[in-house]
């Protein structure tokens, strides 16, 4: 029994956080807000020379073979740094070719994702709940329809697409038919699209699983991760409200020496630590292919949106003004965690998930 | 217990509606941009001249005339709540300056301040907070030393809304280095214009500069633009801050946001199913209503004791907790019921009522958490309203 | 425009105070949780000489023609002092009767409430919520079936019931096929009964308005009460424990100089401020008709019920491990809260209702 | 990560579900009341003598004499989970005193307390808490003078358990009045039988008394029955605390009574519905068992620590405060879910699951408050976990 990283593990931890440091420092996060690109590219160089992109490929596909908690470890990173980058799209994507692919697709695919030649986006967010008659159908001439807030489409060259009926779809992101365009978000590092399609051109996944089997774990697997994510940025947040308590005076004392700021620190402390067990034990469930992960992963999501939107709260109040802003950037980390609290299904929606994966709806 | 307006403040409130309905086309517009759009200072004066803006100021120093009646001017806040119609100007230096120069200005002070004030044409800024004191207020740092008539200003204000706009500044500055922090404080009242005044625009969360920060280099301001005596600034604050409070958690503006949140749930949509419908949302829907209700009753309370002249206690010291904090989480449930749209921010077909949920959520909480003050608040609540002793140590604030 | 209570009201609330802190101290509270009906007797006796029965019948029919503004500042009087005596469904049964009896019935009845002669208990609870298959079915032979905690049983004449229609009906407390038993409950200081019914003979009321109106009416008015019940007992909680606050000492200082306790204090005024205007002000609804009455009163209803929760729970943890004792009898107030929250329906439901009285479901 | 068990532990576990699996019939029930009903303490002689209870304590003194592991202990407490049968004995005697009379009493206590204490036969309560000093615990003011080789008793302590049932209790005195604080406080173990103790049952708010007032009048003790230094009984205390957060917060007891909730929302019925189908409850339900996984898995994170000798930093000392509040909130979506049937408390047909949710929902209130623990163990979140300051001029816990 060991519930803990393995050395690898800590390894890739630390590796991670380095190279995020070095090129997503704060000043770089302001500059891919202001949609430079620079930073942005530099951070997922970075991140592909750790080997993001092979690592949850099976070695005999030419992966790493690793798993969710590799993933959900470098996601941790990404979040905490606030960074212009993430792997949410990339994991979901294969985890989805592997879940929906035939075998030949699977190899097909996996190689030049390994290789980097394709870079797949995914439009999976009506799963989680459609707005404005927002979905796509699938006809003989195509795809067509509409998916908002598609993830990871910024530098993608495919896009990996749900229809109304679950079954997903690979289309080209410049293909004839196809619109993608980035949406102007309130968190500006990342970027989030909407893709259009109009009588387009696509290949279906046809492996054996039933249909909706394939959208089903690239959902799961970007909850896991958006709960990864905020994990990271919520730590981040907590650590900056600790150092700004311990060092800010008022009424000549530090104000981190006043109950009510205290109790703030401990409060958010003691939400926080035992979500990254959560983290942690969702992502090895669903590696291990154990009973309850989808509906561990379900919570994960839902309890770090609660537990993030606390604490994206509370440290900003323990600054003070100077939270509100832009002269910390502490509201990168707010607007992130405000967004993952959003993306792929709120937590309402998530519970309900749980719930019926449960039997209890 | 009578909620029904007497015969004359009916027929005040008819007099409101009907100027107001009947200037309709004359209210300047979101196309009317600029503090000091000549159809702002043109609504400005039409309000003046009908007793619904500036009512009680004396008519000498350019106001109405009328005596004060804290019901006239609730009846005059739910008129244009309920037109919609734009409000009178409500910045600091007609809310909070007016009052204090009123009460405490020179005479001259009054004649040449006052009316231009009032009417729109003098924008003023508030010099109050600083970098190193938040809620802790008295311990500010900006000194002001006397050379011949003027006092020469260095130091630096923040939190500094307006300042780019404003043509005059109300500021509190230390004149006296070794007197205990709340003596030697003084107030100064001086041109933005003045050499030395350096604005640096302060953007927040919200992507807007809401705020700037204000650093004076050597700045000459006349001794004689002080308002009180030298040393007693403190106390004039105290007497702008005591209007300032007045200004936030009024609840007709909460219910009008309420309503707005209801609106949008009965229309948005997930899967073709009206939010309004998900039991989840609907239900804390429905928890907030009660708190707006509490508040909107609240307030009637507080008028009913401002009425009659009775100290109002309890229910209004919890007015600025309770209203930002309920406003707050109105915008929350509205963030949470769009959903991924309410990742939108900025020019989209998809953007739901321009944007202003995401804005509210992000400004509100500034107003919030601003220079610590809900813990100030739960402060103020426990020693003043419930006579818990005060923090040892703590001063100030 | 006047948001106060009238100089009668002040008078009737200053009278309901006295009365109870002399009828009702600790002492007599202890006693009536053991069943002693010394003093529930006699604090029946002291509220009936206030008026407490004629209060709400109109003055045509020998009333005083008061309104539910004025019940409610008698309740409230009653959960400060978590007294063993309430005016809940005597004034639900008045209202009742007003709402759903015949011109005849009223004068009937309400003259023999009024001297004393009749005491009406209320069976409407299934109206929130039926469990185990309760309810009460009305035919030819009478009325059967079951209501559970019925209020104001322990000294009735007579039970108002609401069948499975909405229709009430009025059967006589000791009356062949009526069985009508207390039940053992936590807040042992009131009486709650459950009453069987088998072919029991009733009275239906018969009055114009459409059935369900009167025993909306009377869940309405329970409700109110039910709030201002807490509200008075939430005040007294947080009294006391401001007074505690100011008096314990630890680490040499009185615990009320803490931030955390003044803190604690302070959310607990704050909270609880804005209910008291918020219980007046759907009373006063109530009594003038106005458009959002029902609404108000569920909403009081509903968020007294969440506040009250608070306080309950907070006012106990400022008395620290005193206020788990029996010593203090802190206890009485917080069982009492617990009980009114789930009274006709836990605020959860109550919301429900106000949804739809405001087509909202 | 691994969470599988080593062959070894998976032998372990077969043991432990073997024996416990052969020896059901001998298990105690609620029948056999009274700590020391023959039953019970053949059932804990049992316990011992195949190594379930009181594994890691040299045979010497009783005990089993296994060398300590972690995953052993835990393997245990999760043989008992499962099989629903009752636990070995884990009062204040076994899990606190024990430990700590193995770490600092001579070899004549060793000798003479240990064994009686493990199997049963010596019933221990606590002499701590005392009605000044609550969190405040070393500001305690029970005396001890000497007189001749006997130390001299007066005072009172509360919240004392099972002094009723004790045959001995474990007591804080103050043995140098004119010491700081902290220091002059010495440790004492003696008989409950010894004249001039008084008991007084302390009704709580649950209507039984789980704690008791113990008053000493002139009690006399002799000084050897000390254990630590005289004036040391400080640092013995914080020993014994020290095993006492092991005993609240077992994630698996959470989960179990979580358990107990969905059966319980499986169940009911309002107006013929499940309440597992009312979506406000069901989010509830949702809600907690996030937390009750969270729980777990953190309690799998300070295991792991613990067996690697690592110190378990953050993820014990949050343990306590989030572990019994997660109990609480599970108890009172309970007492929501059953409505007006939670009002019912005594025996009645309709009442749900023998009163066990009103139980917990008021005694897990008294664990949260209990010395105002939910305050002190933020303080040591932020102070221990943190690295925020002290608060000044508090001292002591």
């Amino acid at each position: 029994m060991d519930f803990a990283l393995s050395d690898d593990q800590i390894a890739m931890q630390a590796s991670a956080k380095r190279v995020l440091e070095r090129c997503a420092p704060l000043e770089a996060v302001r500059k891919a807000a202001a949609r430079d690109r620079g930073p942005v590219n530099a951070a997922a160089g970075e991140l592909a020379a750790l080997g993001v992109r092979e690592m949850l490929v099976a070695t005999d596909l030419g992966g790493l073979g690793l798993g969710l908690l590799d993933a959900a470890i470098v996601q941790e990173q990404c979040g905490a740094a606030a960074a212009p980058a993430d792997i949410i799209a990339p994991s979901m994507a294969v985890e989805g070719l592997m879940a929906a692919g035939s075998r030949d697709q699977q190899a097909a695919w996996l190689a030049r994702v390994v290789s980097g030649e394709v870079r797949l986006a995914c439009a999976v967010a009506e799963r989680a709940g459609a707005r404005d008659d927002a979905g796509v159908r699938s006809s003989a001439s195509g795809l067509s329809g509409a998916s908002v807030f598609v993830l990871g489409a910024a530098d993608a060259t495919h896009v990996m697409v749900a229809d109304q009926d679950g079954r997903v779809h690979i289309v080209a992101a410049e293909g004839p038919g196809v619109g993608l365009r980035a949406l102007p978000a309130i968190d500006e590092v990342r970027v989030f699209s909407r893709i259009d399609l109009d009588n387009a051109r696509s290949e279906a996944l046809v492996g054996e699983n039933s249909p909706g089997r394939g959208v089903d774990r690239m959902v799961t697997v970007g909850r896991l991760l958006l709960a990864a994510d905020t994990l990271g940025a919520a730590q981040t947040m907590l650590d900056r409200a600790v150092a700004y308590a311990q060092e800010r005076k008022q009424f000549g004392r530090v104000i981190g020496s006043f109950q009510a700021v205290k109790h703030m620190c401990a409060e958010m402390a003691a939400e926080l630590e035992p979500c990254r067990s959560l983290v942690w034990h969702a992502a090895h469930a669903l590696d291990e292919g154990a009973d309850e992960a989808e509906v561990m992963a379900c919570l994960a999501k839902a309890h770090l949106a609660e537990v993030g939107t606390f604490i994206a709260r509370t440290a900003t109040e323990v600054h003070g003004g100077m939270g509100f802003t832009d002269l910390l950037g502490l509201h990168f980390w707010f607007k992130r965690i405000g967004a993952n609290r959003q993306l792929l299904g709120g937590p309402e929606r998530v519970r309900h998930d749980a719930a019926r994966l449960q039997g209890w709806v | 217990m009578d909620l029904r307006l007497s015969a004359r403040h009916a027929a005040f409130r008819d007099h409101v509606l009907a100027v107001l309905d009947s200037n309709r086309d004359k209210a300047p517009t979101s196309e009317h941009r600029g503090l000091k759009h000549p159809r702002r200072l043109a609504w400005q004066r039409l309000l003046i001249e009908n007793g619904i803006a500036a009512r009680t100021v004396p008519e000498a120093y350019g106001g109405f005339g009328a005596p004060p009646d804290i019901l006239e001017a609730r009846i005059i806040a739910e008129a244009f709540a309920s037109t919609g119609l734009p409000r009178p100007l409500a910045n600091q230096g007609i809310s909070m300056l007016v009052p204090t120069l009123l009460e405490l200005g020179t005479e001259e002070q009054k004649q040449t301040l006052v009316r231009p004030t009032l009417h729109g044409e003098m924008v003023w800024c508030q010099g109050y907070s600083e970098p190193g004191s938040g809620s802790d207020l008295a311990s500010l740092a900006t000194r002001a030393h006397i050379d011949g008539d003027d006092y020469v200003i260095n130091g630096q204000k923040i939190w500094t809304s307006t300042a780019r706009e404003a043509d005059m500044i109300f500021c509190l500055v230390r004149t006296e280095a070794d007197a205990p922090k709340h003596k030697g404080i003084s107030y100064l009242l001086f041109s933005m214009a003045t050499p030395g005044i350096e604005i640096r625009p302060l953007v927040d969360m919200t992507g807007a500069a809401n705020f700037n920060e204000v650093f004076f280099t050597d700045v000459r301001v006349p001794r004689r633009q002080i308002m009180g005596a030298p040393g007693e600034g403190w106390a004039v604050a105290n007497a702008t801050l005591k209007h300032e409070r007045g200004m936030l958690g009024d609840p007709s503006a909460t219910k009008a946001r309420f309503m707005r949140l209801v609106a949008l749930m009965r229309r948005e949509t997930v899967d073709g199913m009206a939010l309004m419908h998900n039991p989840l949302l609907r239900d804390r829907l429905l928890a907030l209503q009660a708190r707006v209700f509490a508040m909107q009753a609240n307030g009637l309370r507080v008028t009913t004791r401002q009425l009659r002249n009775e100290p109002a206690g309890m229910p209004e010291l919890v007015v600025k907790l309770q209203g930002c904090e309920l406003n707050h989480e109105i915008a929350r449930l509205a963030i949470d019921a769009l959903g991924e749209l309410g990742l939108l921010y900025g020019d989209h077909p998809q953007l739901r009522d321009a944007g202003e949920w995401q804005q509210m959520y992000m400004y509100d909480l500034g107003l919030i958490i601003g220079g610590g003050t809900a813990q100030i608040q739960k402060n103020i609540i426990s020693e003043r309203g419930l006579g818990l002793p005060r923090e040892p140590r703590a001063s100030g604030g």
